[in-house]
This record gives C-alpha cells, sequence and structure tokens, in this order.
C-alpha cells in the first residue's frame, strides 16, 4: 500500500511505526463501531409501526469498558508519540549544521564551508544534519515528506530541525506554513549525495557544475537558472502575472516604474532589476523581489538576459 | 402582545404574520431561529460554491482557472465564511433559538430584545464581509501574523466583522445560559432536560468565555495595522507565536462550539426513530460539559512545529488525547441506543447515522494529529484538511442536514418530499467521501495545504477530489431545492409525525407566537420510548 | 453543576435584593484607600521578586473586597459565584500555559 | 402523550416573572462581566509575557508615567464606585433623589477620570510616546485606552438610569436596572485597581 511517502532518514521508520499504529488501532474502533451500526440499522430495522422496543436507559458496566479501554489506548499513543518526537528534537553533538534563510519565497542555504545555495540543499548520505533556520520576513515552514520532517521559519528567532539522510537522490521540499502569494511556488530539492559526491561538491561545485554547465549556451543555462534559482516562483514565461512581471515579451520593451518614468527593458535595467530589484519599481508591483547581489554571478545575469531575450 | 391572556387568542401559528419588517423586528426566539437559519444557509451555499472554484482550479497542475492571489482568497474566503458565518453562529444560534425555549417549556429566551440585537449584530458583521470584499483578504481563516500585518489587502475589514460577529456570539451564549437556568418549566429538572439543551448549554458557556479572547486578539491585530504597535511582529519585539497561542485559545474550543450542537441534534434524532430511550442519558449529559471544559486546554495542537517550546508541545499533547475520552463515549452509546430498537431510517435518521460514522473517522484522524511524532509529518497537509472535513462537513454538517429533515414539519407545518431527501442524502454521503478521503492519502504523501498548485504526482487524487465535490455540489443543490420546494408545495404536516415524547412536538406545527398556552408541568426525561417493564429484553 | 444549580432553582424564588447597610460601604471604602496608600508607598522601596507579588496580592485585595460588598458577590449563590471565579481561572490557564511556551523555548 | 403531563399553572400571558426577571437580568450581567474579564485577559497575558521578557525596558519606560496622576484617578474611580453601591441601596430603601444624586456623582467622577486620561494622553503624545514607541506602551495604551472605552459605556448606561430615575421610573419594588448598572460599573473599577500597579507602580 503505497500511502506514505518514500522512507529517506532513519526516523522515517521510526514514524511510520507510530502512524501504522496509531492507525491500526483507529481501524479497530472504527470497524467496531461500524459493524455496530450497520448490523443495527439492519437487523432492527422498523417493521411495523408498533414494534415492540425494550426501555433499556444504560449499562453502567458497559459504559465504564468503552471510557477506560480508550482512555489506555489515548495514553499510549500520546507516550508513543511523544517518545519519538523527542528523539526527533534531540540532534546529536556531531551533526552538521546547515543554514536555512526562508523569504517570500525562496530557500537560501548557507554551509559551513562558506558555500550557499539557493533552494536547493545538498547533504550527504548517512551524516546527521542539524539545519538552523530563520525568516526574513513571515512565517515559512521547511516540509520534507520523505524525511518526515517539518519546522517553521520564524522572523526574530532560530528554529531547527535535524535528520539522517539514508538514500542517495532529489527529495523533495516544500514550504508548509503559508507566506501569501508565491507559497505554492516555495519549492526546492533536498539533494543527498554518497561520501564521495560531497566531497567533490564541497572541493569545488564549479567545476564538477562547471564542466557540465560550461557546455550550455548562455539561453539554456538561463532556463536553467530561471527554474532552479526560483525565478519562476514570481515570473511566468507565457503572459500571466504571477507576484513579478511576466517575461514574456520584456526585452527592449518600455517598462512603466512607480514613480511615473518609463524605461526601456534594455540590459542595464534588466540587470539592475536582478541585483538591485527595489532601485526601479516596476508599477503596479510590491517590493518583495529579492536582491540577488552576491548570489548570482555576472555570468548567471549575463545567462539570465540571454534567456529572457529568447521570451517573446 | 404582552399583556392579553392566551386563553382568550386562538392558535395563530408564528409564521402567519407578514412583511420583511415583522421578521427584522421580532423578538421571538422562533423567528429570530429562522432568519439565522437562512442567514448561515446562503453563508454556507456560497462558501460553497467558492469551495468548487477552488476544487476546480485543483482538478490539474499549473493553472486552470485562478492565478495563485486569486485562489488564496478563495481558501481565505471560504474558510472564514465556513468557519464564522455559518459553523460558529450556525447550529447554535438557529437551532438553539428554534428550540430551546420549547424544549425546557419557556415562552421565549431570557432576553428577548437582546437576542434581536445578536441578530443585528450578525447581519452587521456580515455587511462588512461583503464591503471587504472589495480588496479581499489572502491571510487564511487564521490570520497568522506577521503576514496579516504586512499583506496589502483588507484584513482590517474582515476582523472587524468577525469582531462583530464575535459579539453577536457572546451575546447569544449568555442568552442562553440564563435561559437555561432561569426559565426551566416547573418540573424540567437539570435531568429532564433534552440532551439537545445540554449540548447548547455546554457550547453556550464556550460562546461565552472563549470568544473574548478572540475578540482582543484580532482587536490587536487590527491595531498593528493601524498604529504599529509591535506584539505579534518580531522585527518590534514582538512574539508571532504569542498570536497562535490567542488564536487558538479560542478557535480550539470553537471546534466543539461547531459539533457539540451537532451531538445535541443526534441524541434527538437517534432515541425518536429508534423508538428507544438515549443510551446513558446522564453519560451523555456530563460528556457534553466535558468535552467543553477540556477543549480550553488542549489549543496549542495546532502549533506543534510552530517553534513552541517541547515543554509545551508535549503538555498539549498529552491534554489533546484527553478529549477523545468524553467523545469515544458519546460515540458507542449512540451507537448502543440502536440495539434492540425499531429503527426507521428517515432521511433525518440517516443524516444522523452517517454523522456517527464520518465523524468517528475525522475524530479518529484528531487522534493522528495529536500525537507529536505523527503531528510533525502531517501539520498542514492535506491530512488536516481532510480531518477538519469530516469533522465538520461530516459531524456538523451532517448533523445540520439532519435537524433541517428533522424539525422541518415543526418550523413550517409542511413535508418535504422525503424520497427525493433520500437521493439527496445518498448523492452528499458518496461525494463528500469521494472528495475528502483521497485528502487523507494526499495528505500522508506530502501534499502542503494552501497550495494554489502542486507537482504532478499528486494529479490523480486531486482530480478524484474535485469530482467528488461536485457530485457533493449536486447533491446539496437538490437538497436545497427539496427543502425549498417543500415550504410552497409540500403537504401539510401532521402535529407529531415521528411520534416523539419531546416537548417541542407537544405543541402545534408551526408553533403559535406564545409556545405553550399553558406553561407545561414536566414529569419525565423526553426518551421514554418502548416498554419499561422490560429493563433487559 | 446540575445538582448544585438544581438546588437554587428553589432559591430564586425568594431570592431578593440584599440591602447593605451605608456604614459598611462606608468601611469598606476607607479600606480600599488605606490598600491603594499602601501600594504607592511600597512601590517606592523595593522588595526585590516580591515586588509583583505585593502590587497584585495587594491589588486583589481590594478587587475582592469590591466584589464581596460592592458587588454584593458574598450575597450571591452558588451559580454566580461559580461564573465569576470560573473566568478567572480560564485566565490563569491562558497565562500559564502560554507561558510554558514561551518561557521553555530552546533555541538551537 | 402520558408521560409529560400539562397542568394548568398559573403563569399567563407573555411576561416573564418579575422575580425570575431579576435574577435572570443580575446573572446575566455577571456572565457579561466573565466576558469582559477575558476580554482584557488577552491584554493581561500579553503583560505578563512581555513583562517576563523585557523587564527592564517595563521598568525603564514606566518611568514616564504620572503616578501622581494615576493615584489621583485611582481614588477618583474607587469613591465612584462607593457613591454607586450606595446609589443602589439607596433606591432599594425607596429614595429615589438620593439615588439621583448619587448618580450624579459617579457620573462626574467618571467625567473626571476621562479628563484626567485625557491630559495623560496629551504629555505622553507631547513627548512622541505614541502606541508604536515600544511594547510598554503598546500595553499601556491598549490597556487604559480599552478601559477608558468601559469608562465611557459605564457613563453612557449611568446616564440613562439617571434620566429613567428622574422620571421615576425606579422604586424600592422595582429597581434591577440599576443594580445591574451597577455591577457594570464596578468592573470598571476593578480593572482600574489592576490596571494603576500594573502600569504605574512597577519597581
Ligand atoms: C468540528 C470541528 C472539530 C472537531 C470536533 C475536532 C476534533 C478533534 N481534533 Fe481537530 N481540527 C479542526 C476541527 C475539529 N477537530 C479544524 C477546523 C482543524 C484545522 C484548523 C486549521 O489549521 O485550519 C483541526 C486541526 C486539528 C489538529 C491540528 C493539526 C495540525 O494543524 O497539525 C489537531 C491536532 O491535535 C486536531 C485534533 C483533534 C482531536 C484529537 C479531536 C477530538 O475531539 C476527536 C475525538 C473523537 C474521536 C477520537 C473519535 C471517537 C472515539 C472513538 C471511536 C473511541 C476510540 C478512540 C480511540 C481509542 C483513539 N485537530
Ligand atoms: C464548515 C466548514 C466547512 C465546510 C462545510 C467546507 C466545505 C467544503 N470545503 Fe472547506 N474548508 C474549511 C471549512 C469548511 N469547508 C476551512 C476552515 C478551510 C481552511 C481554510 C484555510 O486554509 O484558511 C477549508 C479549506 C478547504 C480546502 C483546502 C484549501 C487549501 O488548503 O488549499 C478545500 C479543498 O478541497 C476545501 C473544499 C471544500 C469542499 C469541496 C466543501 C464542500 O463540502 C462544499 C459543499 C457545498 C457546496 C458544493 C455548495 C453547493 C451549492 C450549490 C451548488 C449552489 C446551489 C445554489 C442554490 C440552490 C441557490 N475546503
Ligand atoms: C518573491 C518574488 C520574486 C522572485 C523570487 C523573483 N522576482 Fe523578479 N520581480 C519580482 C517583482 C514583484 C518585480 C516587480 C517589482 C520590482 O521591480 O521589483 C520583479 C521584477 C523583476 C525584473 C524586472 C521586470 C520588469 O518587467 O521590469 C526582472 C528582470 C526580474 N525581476 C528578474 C528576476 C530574476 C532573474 C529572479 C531569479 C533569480 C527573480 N526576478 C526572482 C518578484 C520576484
Ligand atoms: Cu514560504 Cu509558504
Ligand atoms: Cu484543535
Amino acid at each position: 500500500m503505497n500511502w506514505l511517502p518514500e522512507q529517506a532518514s532513519d526516523f522515517a521508520g521510526r514514524v511510520d511505526t507510530v502512524i501504522w499504529f496509531v492507525t491500526i488501532i483507529s481501524l479497530i474502533s472504527f470497524i467496531l463501531i461500524t459493524i455496530g451500526l450497520v448490523y443495527f440499522a439492519i437487523k432492527y430495522r422498523r417493521r411495523s409501526e408498533n414494534d415492540e422496543t425494550p426501555y433499556i436507559t444504560g449499562n453502567l458496566f458497559l459504559e465504564m469498558l468503552w471510557t477506560v479501554i480508550p482512555s489506555i489506548l489515548v495514553m499510549v499513543i500520546f507516550v508513543y508519540g511523544f517518545v519519538v518526537y523527542r528523539d526527533m528534537r534531540t540532534p546529536p553533538q556531531d551533526a552538521l549544521e546547515v543554514n536555512v534563510t526562508g523569504k517570500q519565497w525562496l530557500w537560501q542555504f548557507q554551509y559551513q564551508n562558506g558555500k550557499s545555495t539557493i533552494n536547493e540543499l545538498y547533504v550527504q548520505q548517512d551524516k546527521p544534519v542539524k539545519v538552523v533556520m530563520r525568516s526574513d520576513d513571515v512565517i515559512h515552514s521547511f516540509f520534507v515528506p520523505a524525511f518526515r520532517v517539518k519546522q517553521d521559519l520564524i522572523g526574530g528567532m532560530y528554529t531547527y530541525l535535524w535528520f539522517t539522510p539514508t538514500k542517495v537522490g532529489i527529495f523533495d521540499l516544500y514550504c508548509a506554513e503559508y507566506c501569501g502569494t508565491g507559497h505554492s511556488a516555495m519549492l526546492g530539492k533536498v539533494i543527498v549525495m554518497s561520501p564521495e559526491a560531497y566531497d567533490r561538491w564541497e572541493k569545488g561545485e564549479e567545476e564538477e557544475e562547471g564542466k557540465a554547465v560550461a557546455g550550455l549556451p548562455p539561453d539554456q543555462l538561463g532556463e536553467k537558472l530561471y527554474k532552479e534559482r526560483g525565478c519562476n516562483a514570481c515570473h511566468s514565461i507565457d503572459g500571466s502575472t504571477l507576484v513579478g512581471p511576466t517575461w514574456k515579451g520584456l526585452f527592449g520593451h518600455e517598462v512603466s516604474l512607480t514613480d511615473g518614468s518609463t524605461v526601456t527593458a534594455d540590459e542595464n535595467y534588466i540587470r539592475q532589476s536582478i541585483l538591485e530589484p527595489q532601485a526601479k519599481m516596476v508599477k503596479g508591483f510590491g517590493p518583495v523581489m529579492p536582491a540577488f547581489k552576491g548570489i548570482l554571478s555576472d555570468d548567471d545575469v549575463a545567462a539570465i538576459i540571454a534567456y529572457i531575450k529568447t521570451l517573446k | 402582545m404582552a399583556n392579553h391572556t392566551i386563553a382568550e387568542t386562538l392558535y395563530v401559528p408564528y409564521l402567519d404574520e407578514k412583511g420583511i419588517l415583522s421578521w427584522l423586528l421580532s423578538t421571538d426566539h422562533k423567528r429570530i431561529g429562522i432568519m439565522y437559519l437562512i442567514s448561515i444557509s446562503t453563508s454556507f451555499l456560497i462558501a460553497g460554491i467558492s469551495s468548487l472554484l477552488m476544487r476546480l482550479e485543483l482538478i490539474a497542475p499549473g493553472k486552470t482557472i485562478v492565478d495563485a492571489h486569486q485562489y488564496n482568497v478563495l481558501f481565505t474566503f471560504h474558510g472564514t465564511v465556513m468557519v464564522f458565518f455559518f459553523i460558529v453562529p450556525g447550529l447554535a444560534a438557529s437551532l438553539g433559538n428554534f428550540l430551546i425555549p420549547l424544549m425546557i417549556g419557556a415562552r421565549d429566551v431570557a432576553f428577548p430584545k437582546l437576542n434581536l440585537g445578536s441578530y443585528w449584530l450578525y447581519l452587521l458583521g456580515a455587511t462588512i464581509l461583503l464591503i471587504s470584499l472589495l480588496k479581499p483578504a489572502d491571510t487564511g481563516w487564521t490570520f497568522y501574523t506577521p503576514y496579516s500585518i504586512k499583506t496589502g489587502t483588507d484584513v482590517i475589514l474582515l476582523t472587524t466583522g468577525i469582531f462583530i460577529l464575535g459579539m453577536s456570539s457572546i451575546l447569544t451564549g449568555l442568552n442562553f445560559i440564563v435561559t437555561i437556568h432561569k426559565l426551566r418549566a416547573p418540573g424540567m429538572t437539570w435531568h429532564r432536560l433534552n440532551l439537545f439543551v445540554w449540548a447548547s448549554y455546554a457550547t453556550a458557556i464556550l460562546q461565552l468565555l472563549a470568544t473574548p479572547v478572540v475578540g482582543i486578539t484580532l482587536l490587536l491585530l487590527i491595531m498593528e495595522r493601524v498604529f504599529g504597535i509591535g506584539f505579534f511582529d518580531p522585527a518590534k519585539g514582538g512574539d508571532p507565536i504569542l498570536f497562535q497561542n490567542f488564536f487558538w485559545f479560542y478557535s480550539h474550543p470553537a471546534v466543539y462550539i461547531m459539533i457539540l450542537p451537532a451531538f445535541g441534534v443526534i441524541s434527538e434524532i437517534i432515541p425518536v426513530f429508534s423508538r428507544k430511550p438515549i443510551f446513558g442519558y446522564k453519560a451523555m449529559a456530563y460528556s457534553l460539559l466535558a468535552i467543553a471544559l477540556i477543549s480550553f486546554l488542549v489549543w496549542a495542537h495546532h502549533m506543534f512545529v510552530s517553534g513552541m517550546s517541547e515543554v509545551a508541545a508535549t503538555i498539549f499533547s498529552f491534554l489533546t488525547m484527553l478529549v477523545a475520552i468524553p467523545t469515544a463515549i458519546k460515540v458507542f452509546n449512540w451507537t448502543a441506543t440502536l440495539y434492540k430498537g425499531s429503527i426507521q431510517l428517515h432521511s433525518a435518521m440517516l443524516y444522523a447515522l452517517s454523522l456517527i460514522f464520518l465523524f468517528t473517522i475525522g475524530g479518529l484522524t484528531g487522534v493522528f494529529l495529536g500525537s507529536l511524532a505523527v503531528d510533525v509529518h502531517l501539520h498542514d497537509t492535506y491530512f488536516v484538511v481532510a480531518h477538519m472535513h469530516y469533522v465538520m462537513i461530516g459531524g456538523t454538517v451532517m448533523g445540520f442536514f439532519g435537524a433541517l429533515h428533522f424539525w422541518y414539519p415543526k418550523m413550517f407545518g409542511k413535508m418535504f418530499n422525503e424520497k427525493v431527501a433520500k437521493v439527496a442524502w445518498a448523492l452528499i454521503f458518496i461525494g463528500f467521501n469521494v472528495t475528502f478521503f483521497p485528502q487523507f492519502i494526499l495528505g500522508t504523501l506530502g501534499m502542503p495545504r494552501r497550495y494554489a498548485d502542486y507537482p504532478p504526482e499528486f494529479h490523480s487524487l486531486h482530480e478524484l477530489s474535485t469530482i467528488g465535490s461536485l457530485i457533493l455540489g449536486i447533491g446539496v443543490f437538490i437538497m436545497t431545492v427539496n427543502l425549498l420546494r417543500g415550504l410552497t408545495n409540500g403537504e401539510k404536516a401532521p402535529e407529531n409525525p415521528y411520534n416523539s415524547v419531546s416537548l417541542e412536538w407537544q405543541v402545534p406545527s408551526p408553533p403559535p407566537h406564545e409556545n405553550f398556552e399553558k406553561i407545561p408541568v414536566v414529569t419525565d426525561y423526553p426518551y421514554v420510548y418502548g416498554k419499561k417493564n422490560t429493563q433487559e429484553g | 453543576m446540575a445538582t448544585k444549580t438544581h438546588s437554587e432553582e428553589h432559591h430564586h424564588d425568594h431570592e431578593e435584593p440584599h440591602i447593605v447597610g451605608n456604614s459598611v460601604y462606608i468601611i469598606v471604602w476607607v479600606a480600599l484607600m488605606i490598600l491603594t496608600g499602601i501600594t504607592v508607598w511600597v512601590a517606592r522601596h523595593n522588595f526585590g521578586v516580591f515586588n509583583i507579588v505585593v502590587a497584585l496580592g495587594i491589588a486583589s485585595i481590594k478587587a475582592s473586597i469590591v466584589a464581596l460588598f460592592f458587588m454584593h458577590l458574598k450575597y450571591e449563590d452558588k451559580l454566580t459565584w461559580t461564573f465569576a471565579l470560573y473566568p478567572l481561572f480560564l485566565l490563569a490557564l491562558l497565562i500559564g500555559l502560554t507561558a510554558s511556551d514561551v518561557f521553555y523555548r530552546l533555541s538551537p | 402523550m402520558e408521560e409529560i403531563a400539562m397542568e394548568d399553572t398559573h403563569s399567563h400571558g407573555h411576561q416573564i416573572d418579575p422575580k425570575v426577571e431579576y435574577s435572570a437580568a443580575k446573572f446575566g450581567m455577571w456572565l457579561f462581566l466573565g466576558t469582559e474579564i477575558l476580554l482584557f485577559g488577552g491584554l493581561f497575558a500579553a503583560y505578563a509575557i512581555f513583562r517576563a521578557k523585557y523587564a527592564e525596558l517595563f521598568h525603564e519606560q514606566h518611568k514616564e508615567l504620572d503616578v501622581t496622576l494615576g493615584a489621583i484617578n485611582t481614588v477618583v474611580l474607587i469613591f465612584s464606585s462607593l457613591t454607586m453601591a450606595m446609589g443602589v441601596s439607596a433606591i432599594q430603601r425607596g429614595k429615589r433623589n438620593l439615588l439621583s444624586i448619587l448618580l450624579v456623582i459617579t457620573i462626574l467622577c467618571g467625567i473626571a477620570f476621562g479628563v484626567n486620561k485625557y491630559f495623560e494622553y496629551g504629555a505622553k503624545f507631547e513627548h512622541h510616546l505614541t502606541p508604536g514607541t515600544s511594547i510598554f506602551f503598546a500595553l499601556y495604551f491598549m490597556m487604559t485606552g480599552l478601559h477608558m472605552l468601559h469608562v465611557f459605556a459605564g457613563i453612557t448606561i449611568l446616564t440613562v438610569l439617571l434620566v429613567l430615575n428622574l422620571k421615576g421610573k425606579f422604586s424600592a419594588n422595582y429597581n434591577t436596572p440599576i443594580e445591574v448598572g451597577g455591577l457594570y460599573w464596578h468592573l470598571v473599577d476593578l480593572i482600574w485597581i489592576y490596571l494603576f500597579p500594573l502600569l504605574y507602580l512597577i519597581s
């Protein structure tokens, strides 16, 4: 039965056992009640208007029974859930720390080795990771179903969660706390690598990525960045308006700004719009786009511009 | 109205006086009940239509009919209208108003004018909600800060509307508590009260004492937006989780404001259609109070992953489990009432039985969410959406529909078409399950709630859910039309079509303005069905 | 609750307003003034953590006096007492359980 | 229909028995006071949390408040509670004119309280202390502001009662509204009794 997602962290299995445990208790109570309902409704259906019925007002023993048994069961459920939860809240000393900042509407990860990534969290298989989180604006929530972990990110305070990934692969990361228009687009990936691959990534992603990426023409690299860096959360390429203006037909066109002036969307304007978005605000939009200065390299920006040019 | 004695008056049904003002200015509890009934049903249908739009958007990944912002507006509207305009005032104010005085043998509630005032407040709140639609809010029905402080949409008007509705709710609760304490007919002791009255009493306590807290919370939210005070804004040293604590201090008890009257309703329906006394009357009565009292202790189970302290999470998970116990007693006692009965599957009874079945699913999934380790995974996923609809529709709305069919002849003196009612019930029952059962699976698979768009792997289950919602919509539509047609084309109802022994059926249908020609003297509780000497059959 | 209110049922048949003499009120008022004086005086001295305890203690005494005498709570039935005290209990819950969150949050 | 017998009792018509009405009205007001306590409760809870969190800030900023003005207002309100209570006794003894006088004094006290607060707020705004200044001032303005609203509501109620009394509506036999209105006025006093030390006397 595939009603639980794949298990890819060490306590995914334990959480699932709790879920199964509660499911079985629930199923038993539910089936008992359903049998009672259906059986009685059929067996004692009204045969005539003058059916005789007994005057039964209650039965202390039975009532005690179905007070005490559920009480015991729910206490067991509580304790079991608590025990597993306590372990989920107690990271081991040797866990690798990663800092996460949630912003409307992207994830920014900072690693201890000084690297930083957007919307992609790189971790190593079988190595515990402690994710220390904070929010730049409203509340977000870091949710990786395959790991069975979730924790809100809150402005003005740090929160954390931890997990040990057990499977190499790419896993979905969702924002689970409603955070505005781009909430459903605030998606990311957790990339679990084998120790060797992780080592290589640590030593220099550029090399590795660079090789693959170097072969790409700029506009295709731009398209890749458009998806990976989360531009697609706010900018469509089909002409529809999301949180930000569409990129379709943007290049070379007049853009009206909030201060009443207009500019032509040339390379410089777009470059500035990406690096310091609040410098020139497009009319009809709020100041919500994060600044990508220091996050996107000059080459990246050039690639994105090349990509925007293709969107006629 | 006040001074003539009954003996001089002929029987004049309360419905007879015509003209809109004779309604809007009436202090007759029955008329006020009917006005609430019309208002909340309208709210339900409107919010239901908005949910159909949401479901249509979700029928496939990508944009279907609305964009992300419009989707957010839709679920905010759906959630706030369903919760604050339909289900919280819902059964309590409409059925409570209509039935409590009839059931306790009184001529009206304790403060009839205040009662009318409550209804006007409701209308005022609804008007403000409508104005707020010029720039509809997109916060979700929970108004979590700091998003609700920052968003550019009109949160102030919407929360003002809800604040006013809160006042209405408080005054209704107050009125009912006083009525039940002070206006019972001679001989109507506490252990002879209808369970619906007990349920209304427990609900009224929650309305009276939980609502002010959400009132001040929303007021503070408004002040944050207007004056920039910083209780909930981390940028100003405030604490966003404090908002959640305050909000749920009300909103958890509020879920029992929603469900308790429905529990009351089916405790009336089941004995009548099984011709058996309710099983364990006292346990049923006191479990209602127990639920109401415990419900104040569990609010933070909505916040297990919010960054609240682990200590608090543990305390609240423990306390949450406790509510399951009185509820379990109720579920088992209803089932036991059927034993050796003479069961008639009237449409009202079908809804009552569906309530037991569906609410059990909803309640048990609540226990999943109350368990800490499980909630971490399931929080803010479609599992929660499914849970709440199973308890709110499978519980409250089933109770509401059951009540409509059950007291329809009492309220209007007419009959609806029973066959059509059964067809509508079947469509609603099937449609409901097809809509919301897949959502449990979506949730465990990790589909987050409040998503305007979703990854393709969730497509088929969402599609199924949308199809279900259309079946459900058709069912609701047929039911509505059937009930409305009954008003104009229905046959005249017999005085007491189900041979109920409960007090409200002993007066003519529809009841006269004064309810009772003579104030009755009550000698037994309202569930004396069956042969008394066959204690054990 | 039911049995309690049940007995109250016989009660309200002969519930009459309770007339309190003005002399009682004057005494109560003098007491309140003295207590107000004490709070202000105490506030000028430092008792460490006990400051808030003393301040709230005196305020509670004053509030009880107002409720008992000015508001006639002393002469009310159990029902009124229940509904006068229960909100206070809920308030304590609201503060206490919220504190169990706010003051036990661990930072990572 | 054997089980529930209907018998004739002597209550005819729609009017509720005045004794029931009296006890219902009073009980209703007590319930309402419970709501009010929890309405302020949110603020008290916020106060408790933030005071524990920002003890220093509270201590520093409370010095901006004028203890003398606060103390005068306390005395004024407590005195008005006294006159209100005496007013209730007065009408219960049938002394209608005395009630009018006492109500006038109570209302005047309420107004004096308001005027006092007006100057207090004015001084704060002059020093640019507004609800947005800090959490402490947010609490100060919210708590005293909400209380002030209640004082106004109380004054309105008492004025209506005064007019009705002047029209001769109340007597030793019928004075429920006076007693119930009095309860509300005492609540206003009761809340202030807490606000005063919590806001003005933090040491
Ligand atoms: C009518 C409304 C209603 C009712 C009655 C309930 C009843 C319960 N609810 Fe639910 N709940 C909601 C409406 C309701 N809820 C809503 C609207 C939300 C979402 C809010 C939002 O975020 O938007 C929510 C969310 C919600 C959460 C938060 C989930 C999350 O966001 O992470 C939790 C967590 O504990 C929870 C728990 C419970 C429990 C334990 C009960 C219990 O009362 C259930 C008790 C009943 C039973 C258990 C079944 C009968 C008993 C038996 C058959 C006996 C055998 C049982 C056992 C042995 C276990 N609910
Ligand atoms: C009482 C409460 C209640 C009720 C009855 C419903 C009823 C329904 N709800 Fe809703 N729902 C909530 C309370 C309720 N809901 C809340 C509180 C939320 C959370 C909001 C938030 O996240 O902030 C929510 C969220 C919610 C979501 C999740 C949104 C998201 O997280 O992205 C979904 C999605 O499927 C949904 C669907 C439905 C459907 C299909 C119905 C159906 O049952 C509706 C059935 C009714 C109809 C289909 C109307 C039929 C009428 C007609 C067809 C017209 C007839 C006209 C005439 C006769 C004149 N609801
Ligand atoms: C949080 C939402 C958001 C994200 C994520 C986002 N943007 Fe934007 N963007 C906006 C908004 C809103 C505007 C319009 C207001 C403004 O000019 O700042 C905008 C404007 C722009 C413009 C100017 C467009 C015009 O029509 O003039 C460019 C170019 C742009 N963004 C590029 C990017 C790139 C590249 C990325 C990703 C690396 C990105 N944006 C990510 C919200 C976003
Ligand atoms: Cu970020 Cu939702
Ligand atoms: Cu809850």
